[in-house]
């Protein structure tokens, strides 16, 4: 069967959203769609030399970059969800229930409670950064001290994070589809700046002749059509929605 | 989190499940692994025989180099052996990236060195014994090397196993050049990492127990069968 | 040097078949052989006695190639020591090692060694252990030989190659008397076939019984040389007098 | 993407930069690698020399263990010695969770079985020599497997090399408990996994350079050693 | 059996030092030693003889506890064989193994064997030494000494642990004359400090020398027994007459 390679980040995939969509459109266009998931950075390097033929990650100005340098043909946006930032049930840094961002990671910067971040320049360590721009904190100083760069992918900051009784940031998706939660919960969510839009990019085939143009067109356009916008609306994990088709149409 | 023993009935629940998924993971594993080992040893041995028998200039040094090559970096290798198979590299035509053959490739360089450095070292002392009949026999390179191998065969056998351990295990490299794709290129350690990322310990602490199972049978069949040649064979 | 080369014509007659110039070996200081010139005449049986570490064995190895002396040298038929020298040589050491093989595979493997044809292979060796008198053990682990076994095997795979030169470190010193006899008997006849033959031994009857030429090595030193029989019956220097009269102390100072 | 004059030449500029962030990685990787290796070979030459020397019931059936023991996944150590480290864990009230410690615990697991594995071939053969001897001299086992480990202390330092190539590349299991926590749990094999994560593959590469260089840094010093140690002693 | 323990009263004498009962051993399928019964009795020289492959290093391994017999078994003191018992012997190899140390050094490790406490080893380790005319060579590696030299350290390492029962397998074959003597002598003087010995040779010379009490082993079983002069000069069965002319043919069926 013909195939394509998709180059993403772990969120998506740890998530079981593939899993859930992909058989959908295999059933109906006959294609395999085989899914690399890798840090952000790695997803869009290997894309950019060519090795894959569908960049599909959430990190929206890299994204822009990679096609503005030619590397893509275009960038559309097709689904997002949010952030939350999960931590311990005695929650020391007392952020508990509340929707500003900004202010909880400010007051856990105030508490010097243990943080632990991704430090690994994907998407959501990105938006992470940007949080703690807005709150006026120059984590990386207290790197080593409570704030702790892990420097790995989406679980294994959570299953670190959980085992220091950290304070972590997460796409909501991750966290819901996550196994080692322990007493780890939700303490904020719903600030707007916890928006996180995921794009989807088609190789360009000029670049390098081995991409399947024509089979990732095939790809794209149909996550951006009704069908595939449906099929993640409709993916649920214990009950809840993880993730909101926004492609716009 | 459930204790030990939850993990383990979890490992024997997969066995007797005999879920199809698994069964897939674990064929691939054994077959990258075992290709990888047979084309390490037939690289390996020679190599490491010869750096073992011979004098030469350069011979320490290149006994040093194969020590440290043990020590090869799992996703050093992986990122070399992406850029040489990745489409704009100079082997992208062949189009291995994201195949098991990629990941055999990954496996072999990082198992050739350990096996070439074990075997150097038994060799050299058999060698050590042998080398004065040998000289005096006056037989040629080639042969030597054969006598060598074959004599020093009970004990090379560790250092096999030993290149069959490090690939079984390996992880590091065929996820990068593998890429752990459902179906494709999913393999049991590769699995294990996913499993842990989506933090489902306990499955991904049963798969590694059935890993380890696998490894146990493999050795006993090899040491079994080296034990019924040792004893028709010489001592 | 031996005395019957003291003659001007000596410079005319053809090379010698082996011959150690100015040889001298020494590890970490300790000098093991001294400035040893010797020749080795070609069809002659040599025999070498000596003490206990006198320097025998080693002497042998130079004389083979597989030791390079710290200084002088040694020549095979006038040309200097080198591998393909070597194959016409053919060494039983003091102390055989045998492959990891049976009896049969040691005789294949040194028949190979050798050049024999595979095909021929297999049935030279069966002759070869029958000759040897190892024919019923064939199939045993050559490693599990009694040590008279072992010397016997050790014998025949060296005479598997068919040597101009034979090299024999004390070849008797584990047989029983008969098989002692059966060796010297092949030794003998290997030497009238035209093989030249050198051996060590201590013992003096052997020596008389199987001795043309004879060495007399002391502490790593030749002491002095001749025909056998004459320096047997008539010893010059007091040590091999000493040696004979059974006297010598091997302990070296 | 440069090609791997660039690398090197990035690896180079990163050494002669002399940045303080790689001296402290570097220096914890040594500190942590080392650290695993001597406890390893502490535990692993008895152990490997008692299975390779005496004869009990389940010796086989140890040595197979042993050598499956090669072939543990590092992930499932890490997950193994996380679940031992972690709060809710037996030894959770020790704290030693994301520290050096945790990673150095995790490290000597792994080597132990392989330094103990190549020890018992190499006693096994060494013994299969010297036993009819012992028996005679009478001696008892403890001097005996001193001896054996004496004696066979020139081949044994190969097993020691085997196990510091499997630590100093091992990044699996000191990920898992160690965090690679910047500044604290950070070392070579996880900052290579890092910039390889983050898209940096010449960074990693070039570090993956510096991290063989040290390996063959410290194999030449071992060698060296054992060379120099030789020509004194008794081949 | 010893024909002088043919009389009734032998039962009341007391145990013999070390007893064959029924001894027998095989591998895979081949009898290497057959029903065997042997007494060695204490206070004795007892020489043993026999082809190459007779077996006489085999039962000089079986009856130091080495081998176990596949029938049969071994009393020491009328007791069974046991790690103990075997401390009480001493044995030097056909061929004998050395460990990668220095002369000193295989001393030094023979006499902690034995249980010499640390502080005295070295004094008694060079002592030993000179015994065996080996002073000289106390820090030479012990692989690297010369075929006789191994043969005096071994004797000497065996003489370190003082046994009762001292096991000697062909102790001169590469000895020089001299060095023979020497260790004769010792063999000798040991034996009447009371120490018992058992010695495999093929010299017969050696034998009428040596042997108080002889053993003839062929093809793994004992052909004839008695007091080493009787037997040697008025051999009883046909194979050792022959073995004592010379012409008896080693090799086995
Ligand atoms: N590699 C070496 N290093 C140091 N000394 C050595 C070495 N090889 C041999 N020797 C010494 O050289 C001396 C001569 O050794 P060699 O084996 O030639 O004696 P030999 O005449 O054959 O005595 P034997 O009659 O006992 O066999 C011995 O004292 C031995 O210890
Ligand atoms: N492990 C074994 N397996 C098979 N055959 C063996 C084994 N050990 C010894 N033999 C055989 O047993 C026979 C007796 O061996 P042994 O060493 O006792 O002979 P021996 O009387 O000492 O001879 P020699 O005088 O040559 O030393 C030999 O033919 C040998 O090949
Ligand atoms: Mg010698
Ligand atoms: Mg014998």
């Amino acid at each position: 069967t013909p195939f394509i390679l998709v180059q993403s980040t772990t969120s998506t995939q740890n998530s079981g959203l593939f899993d859930h969509i992909l058989p959908r459109f295999t059933a109906t266009t006959g294609i395999e769609v085989r899914v690399v998931a890798v840090g952000t950075g790695q997803a869009i390097r290997n894309a950019a030399k060519g090795d894959g033929d569908v960049l599909f990650v959430h990190a929206k100005e890299a994204e822009e970059a990679f096609v503005s340098e030619g590397y893509g043909l275009f960038r559309e946006d097709v689904m997002y969800n949010d952030f939350v930032i999960v931590g311990p049930p005695s929650d020391p840094a007392g952020v508990g229930g509340g929707t500003d961002a900004v202010a909880a990671l400010a007051a856990i910067a105030e508490a010097q409670v243990i943080f632990a971040s991704r430090g690994d320049d994907s998407g959501t360590h990105k938006a992470e950064l940007g949080l703690w721009r807005e709150a006026g904190v120059d984590a990386q100083a207290a790197s080593g001290g409570w704030y702790r760069e892990t420097g790995s992918g989406m679980g294994a900051t959570l299953n670190t994070g959980i085992g220091m009784n950290a304070y972590v940031l997460t796409d909501r998706a991750t966290w819901i589809a996550f196994g080692n939660k322990q007493d780890h919960r939700i303490l904020v969510e719903g600030d707007p700046r916890l928006f996180n839009q995921y794009g989807i990019i088609p190789v360009n085939g000029e670049r390098h002749p081995n991409v399947k143009a024509d089979l990732a067109g095939v790809f794209v356009r149909w996550i951006l059509s009704d069908d595939g916008q449906a099929a993640i609306a409709s993916f649920r994990l214990d009950d809840q929605q993880l993730f909101f088709p926004n492609a716009r149409n | 989190m459930q204790g030990f023993e939850g993990v383990l009935a979890q490992a024997f629940g997969l066995i007797a499940g005999w879920d199809a998924d698994l069964v897939e993971i674990v064929g691939l594993s054994l077959r990258v692994t075992l290709v990888a080992v047979l084309v390490s040893c037939a690289i390996g041995l020679p190599l490491g025989a010869a750096v073992g028998a011979f004098r030469f200039p350069g011979r320490a040094a290149i006994s040093v180099v194969l020590n440290a090559l043990m020590g090869l970096p799992p996703v050093v290798v992986g990122l070399g052996v992406y850029l040489m198979l990745s489409a704009s590299g100079p082997l992208g035509p062949l189009a291995l990236l994201y195949t098991p053959s990629a990941m055999i490739i990954a496996q072999t360089v990082i198992v050739t060195p350990i096996v070439a450095a074990l075997t150097r070292q038994t060799v050299e002392d058999l060698d050590g014994e042998y080398r004065e009949v040998f000289a005096s026999l006056g037989i040629g390179p080639l042969r030597r090397i054969g006598a060598l191998l074959w004599d020093g065969r009970f004990s090379l056998i560790t250092a096999a196993l030993a290149g069959f351990g490090r690939a079984i295990a390996e992880v590091g490299a065929v996820i990068i050049v593998g890429g752990n794709i459902n179906h494709v290129t999913r393999v049991m350690t590769t699995s294990i990492a996913l499993e842990t990322s989506k933090g489902n310990l306990e499955l991904a602490l049963a798969l590694g127990i059935i890993l380890l199972g696998i490894a146990v049978v493999v050795n006993a069949l090899v040491m079994s069968l080296r034990a019924s040649a040792l004893t028709v064979a010489y001592a | 040097m031996l005395e019957f080369d003291a003659h001007p014509n000596v410079a005319r007659l053809p090379a010698p078949l082996l011959e150690a110039q100015d040889l001298s070996l020494e590890t970490r200081g300790a000098p093991l052989l001294r400035q040893i010139d010797q020749r080795i005449r070609a069809g002659r049986r040599t025999v070498i006695m000596g003490p206990n570490g006198a320097g025998k064995s080693l002497l042998l190895r130079v004389l083979h190639g597989l030791i390079a002396p710290s200084r002088g040298q040694v020549t095979w038929q006038g040309r200097p020591l080198d591998r393909q020298a070597r194959s016409a040589q053919a060494m039983v050491f003091q102390r055989p090692v045998l492959l990891r093989r049976s009896v049969l595979g040691n005789m294949r493997f040194a028949l190979a060694a050798a050049g024999t044809p595979r095909a021929q292979r297999t049935g030279f060796a069966w002759q070869a252990l029958a000759e040897a008198g190892l024919a019923g053990l064939a199939h045993r682990p050559a490693r599990v030989l009694s040590g008279g076994e072992q010397q016997r095997l050790a014998l025949a795979r060296a005479l598997a190659a068919e040597p101009e030169l034979l090299l024999l470190d004390e070849p008797t010193a584990n047989l029983d008397p008969t098989s002692t006899q059966a060796i010297e008997a092949r030794v003998r006849a290997a030497s009238d076939s035209g093989v030249s033959v050198v051996m060590v031994t201590h013992d003096p009857a052997q020596a008389r019984r199987l001795g043309e030429d004879l060495i007399f090595v002391h502490a790593g030193q030749v002491v002095e040389t001749g025909r056998a029989a004459d320096v047997l019956l008539r010893p010059k220097s007091p040590l091999l007098a000493a040696w004979i009269a059974g006297d010598l102390i091997a302990d070296r100072p």
